[in-house]
């Protein structure tokens, strides 16, 4: 789960972290109020769960409460990546010698919490890193001990010295915390600035957090925005169903993962586009195989609908069972094909036999035919 | 013989008389397996389906010699789990519990590999080695015993293609789901150097799909390593870039752990990649006759 | 550090053990008022820093308010070990089946804290761990991971089993987080009692802290309750010194520990008897050596001053100007001997010399003058 | 040729920059031991003495060569300089500071014995080998060379010891004070077992007091491995029970750890144990000529 920058920041703030005063504002006319309390100079900043807000234009520098109220009045409502700007993060502006970046990220390989650290601050971190990754200090963290304060330090006296160092390293023991506190997968500062008179401020922030743990971060957990998210797939997450869209015209329903994408694959492979990813798990429960229906044909561009499902612990005619009374309940009219196989799978096809429900053997078969129904209803 | 679980293993299932314990342990015994006894804390001293329930693994391991077990508890509790398998003397634990935080993980890990632990999953499907045992929720009907060992991130798409298999007539040494959380106790090269030292395993199907370096990691590994043929696929060829594709671990981020790449990795060393899952079968019939 | 029954009980309720209700009383009618509001069947407890409180008469059930007045009556103002009772627990009382010995301590052997569990409760736990150490269960517990609950379940169903086995590990785990979280050297539930309907109640809890640590349990510390310790010891702790007061007429004045123990030893092999253990420290500063003389000489007994100062890095005669300093300052008009080995002892000796105090060239010479000299002045 | 600390000893001073540091640091070198820098962090680039101040013992270490660190730092920072050092690759660390948490201490210790580290203290006053080195705040003009070990729990009793051995022309090859803390980490053993192998040792003075039973650990080891003759001094047998005298680690708790014991235990197993400080030297000179 993403949480906004001023979520994040609180979080940072709780552990001690630097971070420039500043609040959320929704209207022009409110930051406007807020740049004039936290005096005059301040950055306007679009709060939208998705990167790359500088370059679209979500980040402004305003010199004076009437250039905040302008800057605002251009942000708010502005779209970046799809997602409409509706609150600006109004930051009080501080003055930048240096630019650093920290990050704590869960790194696969190592199968442990990472701490990145790099004097290219400001900077897309991942460019870094695949240009000069040189430029970048990696340190993995005990995940018992936590990151310690003389490692912090080795690593901050790799990229610069003196008094600053041991703040930054003070910041890096920080935001462990606040990482771990949170059950992050992600923890990022960047840029931590370094100013003139060699204070240091985490200007930005950001963190990506387990969904898995999230029963245990209740507070948290509340913060999920579900307006970043695609409508259908935030509905779909909360019917237990894994559900991403795609622009095909074929909409496939399959259980398990790795069987949902090779799915996918297998329509793209005989010539037809995917709808969309959607796993209902391991449960035939006719509720989820509803949900599944229905949200799969609010998609204007779907079809056709391909069930692609192996029975193995489950049984097959329960499954067809349960998609019987979804259809029926969801009243899909657009051509549905099943392929079953695994426990029971005789029965089921006698079921299926029975309706208007198309039914194939084998998963090639199956695509071919909804790839077809899907072009047939398109001409 | 086959890897990982085989006639030694001696079961004891942690959280026997939970639904999902209690289900998939009547489908392991009568699958053959040596289930010898159950763990739930505080309902020691039941009896389900014939085998004694004790409140710790400590027990069941002095009283009835378990060596492997399965774990079936809630998430939240799952870490603790595996820790408590370790320390009552298991070695070889398959956890099948899905959902357990990462940083549990991560605490779990260094205890696993610091007391040379086999830990498969968690939330994977765990192993099965036909005539021998099975050890998770692997069906038992689609399999069929042979020298054929497979390896796999996924549930239900292990399943169709060991169907396949079984089928074709190619029967199997061992089936492993190893989970596709991004934090996973045995990845693929774990696997594939078992499959390399098995005498009863002649080819190996690596089954992969999308996030993380897994694949390209094993496949520098099949080339220095392996003697035996493998021949593997890889999901989620059309998967969006920073979409989570139902496993935690699914996710193609930063452009890296795309399905090209996976399979053009393989591919440089010499490994058939099948374009689609029905591709498999005939793929590796061309390598292992 | 010592803290309260009460305050260890208000820790323990922080990680949610379950702990009676109780609340102080300073005296029998704030007793009574409580148990009233207890619901009438309370137990009172002294609150003082010493064991054996139950075999002293300090704790007694009451069945009423009424009778809970006259408890309180009895043990306010009474003295347990030297130790004035001015306030009791007025706890509820709960019915016991069965009870139980929980506790961590520093184990000094393996260098880490170590759970004991036992179905021994309520009885002392050093006897029973002399006389019957197999009803004691020792675990140790990782500084990092903490007490990890399945070690606390393994524990618990070695001495007893059921819903009441896992109720008492979740109660170890959760002692072990307030034992960390206080930087606690013990913390003890003896006993933790199973009620006849399968509750569990921690009815006693004694903590004592790491003194080391205290810099960072500033609420902890605020704790510390003078009234428990010797007034001359508290004044010599807060002075820098390390002081404790004996029954002998031998004041003693040392530099370091060991040597300090040494020359009370050595007091009593010739034959006298040592009026205290003193400390000062590595320091020469005369404002120490001056509360070092203060302290003594109001003890009654003294009759002598032994001043033994091995120089080491700290000079001889720095250490003789704060010593004639001192003594001029807190006008002492008992005799002082004074031995000063070490750098610059020659010079030191020459500033001695043209005082009244006497001086000795070897410990024993300085021992057994201080002796004869509080012989003279006692005879 | 001593032990722990000796010619080739490279130390790096841990809070250099600081009042006790920097007044140690002038006393070690003056004795001739070889300090190759300090470091202070956030000082990185000052000089003191002579020598470089870095801002991590890592730097020291590349740059200078340390082998050995000793530590002044301020209580509340010292478990993480002792780790510094650990990590840096430091083999040997002599921490002077007192006052360390124990919780701390306790943290410590695992990665002391997992990495084999010599840590001597900590609230100690360190080592000192004459002719070669002194690692901590021994007054270096009471010591002489000799072939005499000495090691002891406290810091002024130990000089009061080496001064008597000095004067009676018995020169010692490395005296140290092991410190007072509960939680420590070199004691006894670890020193009577080193000074058992150092061919330049030739008798050993052990100075123990009340508290624990590092001595009665001892006693038993010198019975079972040592060769060379051993006599003995213990302090507090006028203290009283329940009572911290000075040391946190010098107390007689639950009857357990008196000064009584660890005579009764020493002479037990044939250590002549001396009375009174004054009775070491006779006592030495009577099983070693």
């Amino acid at each position: 789960m993403k949480i906004h920058e001023y979520r994040a920041k609180d979080l940072f703030r709780r552990e001690g972290i630097p971070v420039p005063d500043g609040v959320i504002a929704r209207t022009p006319d409110e930051a406007k109020q807020r740049a004039i309390e936290l005096g005059g100079r301040v950055v306007i900043k679009a709060q939208v769960l998705a990167g790359g807000r500088g370059k679209a234009g979500g980040v402004k520098l305003a010199k004076n409460p009437d250039e905040a109220r302008e800057l605002a009045d251009k942000i708010l409502g502005m779209k970046i990546k799809g997602m409409t700007v509706v609150r600006v993060l109004v930051d009080k502006a501080v003055d930048i010698e240096s630019e650093f970046y920290l990050g704590i990220v869960q790194d696969r390989t190592q199968q442990c919490s990472t701490l990145m650290v790099s004097a290219a601050g400001g900077m897309d971190i991942e460019q870094v890193a695949a240009e000069t990754p040189e430029k970048i200090i990696k340190l993995p963290i005990n995940p018992e001990t936590g990151l310690r304060p003389f490692e912090a330090r080795e690593a901050a006296f790799r990229i610069c010295g003196g008094k600053t160092a041991l703040r930054i390293a003070d910041v890096m023991v920080k935001l462990w915390r606040a990482y771990a506190k949170a059950d992050s997968t992600l923890a990022e500062i960047n840029p931590l600035i370094v100013t003139p008179n060699q204070e240091v401020w985490a200007v930005d922030g950001k963190m990506n957090l387990d969904d898995n743990a999230l029963y245990r971060q209740s507070e948290i957990a509340f913060w999920r925005d579900h307006l970043g998210e695609v409508p259908e797939e935030y509905e779909a997450r909360v019917a237990g169903l894994s559900y991403v869209k795609l622009e095909g015209n074929v909409g496939c329903v399959v259980n398990g993962a790795g069987l949902a994408m090779a799915t996918m694959d297998l329509v793209k492979y005989h010539g037809g586009e995917p709808a969309n990813f959607l796993d209902i798990g391991g449960s035939s429960n006719p509720d989820k195989v509803v949900k599944a229906l229905e949200i799969i044909s609010r998609d204007q561009n779907v079809k056709a609908i391909l069930f692609n499902i192996f029975g193995g612990i489950t049984r097959c005619d329960d499954v067809a069972r349960g998609i019987i009374k979804a259809k029926e309940k969801a009243d899909i009219k657009l051509p549905v094909i099943v392929r079953l196989i695994g426990t029971n799978e005789d029965a089921a096809r006698e079921l299926l036999a029975e309706t208007d429900l198309e039914s194939a053997a084998t998963m090639d078969e199956a695509v071919q035919k909804a790839i077809d129904l899907a072009k047939g209803a398109t001409s | 013989m086959s890897i990982f679980i085989n006639n030694d293993t001696r079961l004891v299932v942690q959280g026997i008389t939970g639904r999902d314990g209690g289900f998939h342990t009547e489908r392991m015994l009568s699958f053959g397996t040596k289930v010898v006894a159950g763990v739930t804390p505080g309902k020691g001293g039941l009896d389900v389906l014939g085998r004694p329930v004790f409140d710790t693994v400590e027990q069941a391991v002095e009283v009835k010699g378990a060596n492997t077990s399965v774990i079936f508890v809630p998430a939240a509790v799952a870490a603790d789990a595996i820790l408590e398998s370790v320390d009552a003397g298991i070695k070889t634990i398959v956890a099948i519990t899905e959902g357990i935080p990462i940083r549990d993980m991560n605490r779990v890990m260094p205890v696993i590999r610091a007391e040379n632990i086999r830990l498969i999953g968690p939330n994977c499907p765990g192993a099965i080695s036909p005539g021998q045992a099975k050890v998770g929720i692997l069906p038992g009907n689609i399999v069929t015993q042979g020298k054929v060992g497979l390896v796999s991130r996924s549930g239900t798409l292990t399943y169709e293609v060991v169907h396949k298999l079984t089928m074709a007539g190619l029967g199997q040494s061992t089936c492993i789901g190893i989970g596709g959380d991004p934090v996973i106790g045995t990845n693929f090269i774990d696997c594939l150097e078992a499959f390399e030292k098995d005498p009863d395993t002649e080819a190996v199907v690596l089954i992969g799909e999308i996030g993380g370096t897994d694949e390209e990691e094993a496949a520098d590994f099949i080339k220095a390593n392996m003697s035996k043929p493998v021949v593997s696929f890889i999901a989620g060829q059309t998967a969006p870039p920073g979409k989570t594709m139902g496993h935690a671990g699914a996710i193609i981020s930063g452009g890296s752990g795309t399905a090209a790449d996976k399979i053009e990795k393989l591919k440089s060393v010499g490994i058939p990649v099948a374009e689609i899952p029905s591709q498999i079968v005939p793929k590796l019939q061309e390598v292992y006759k």
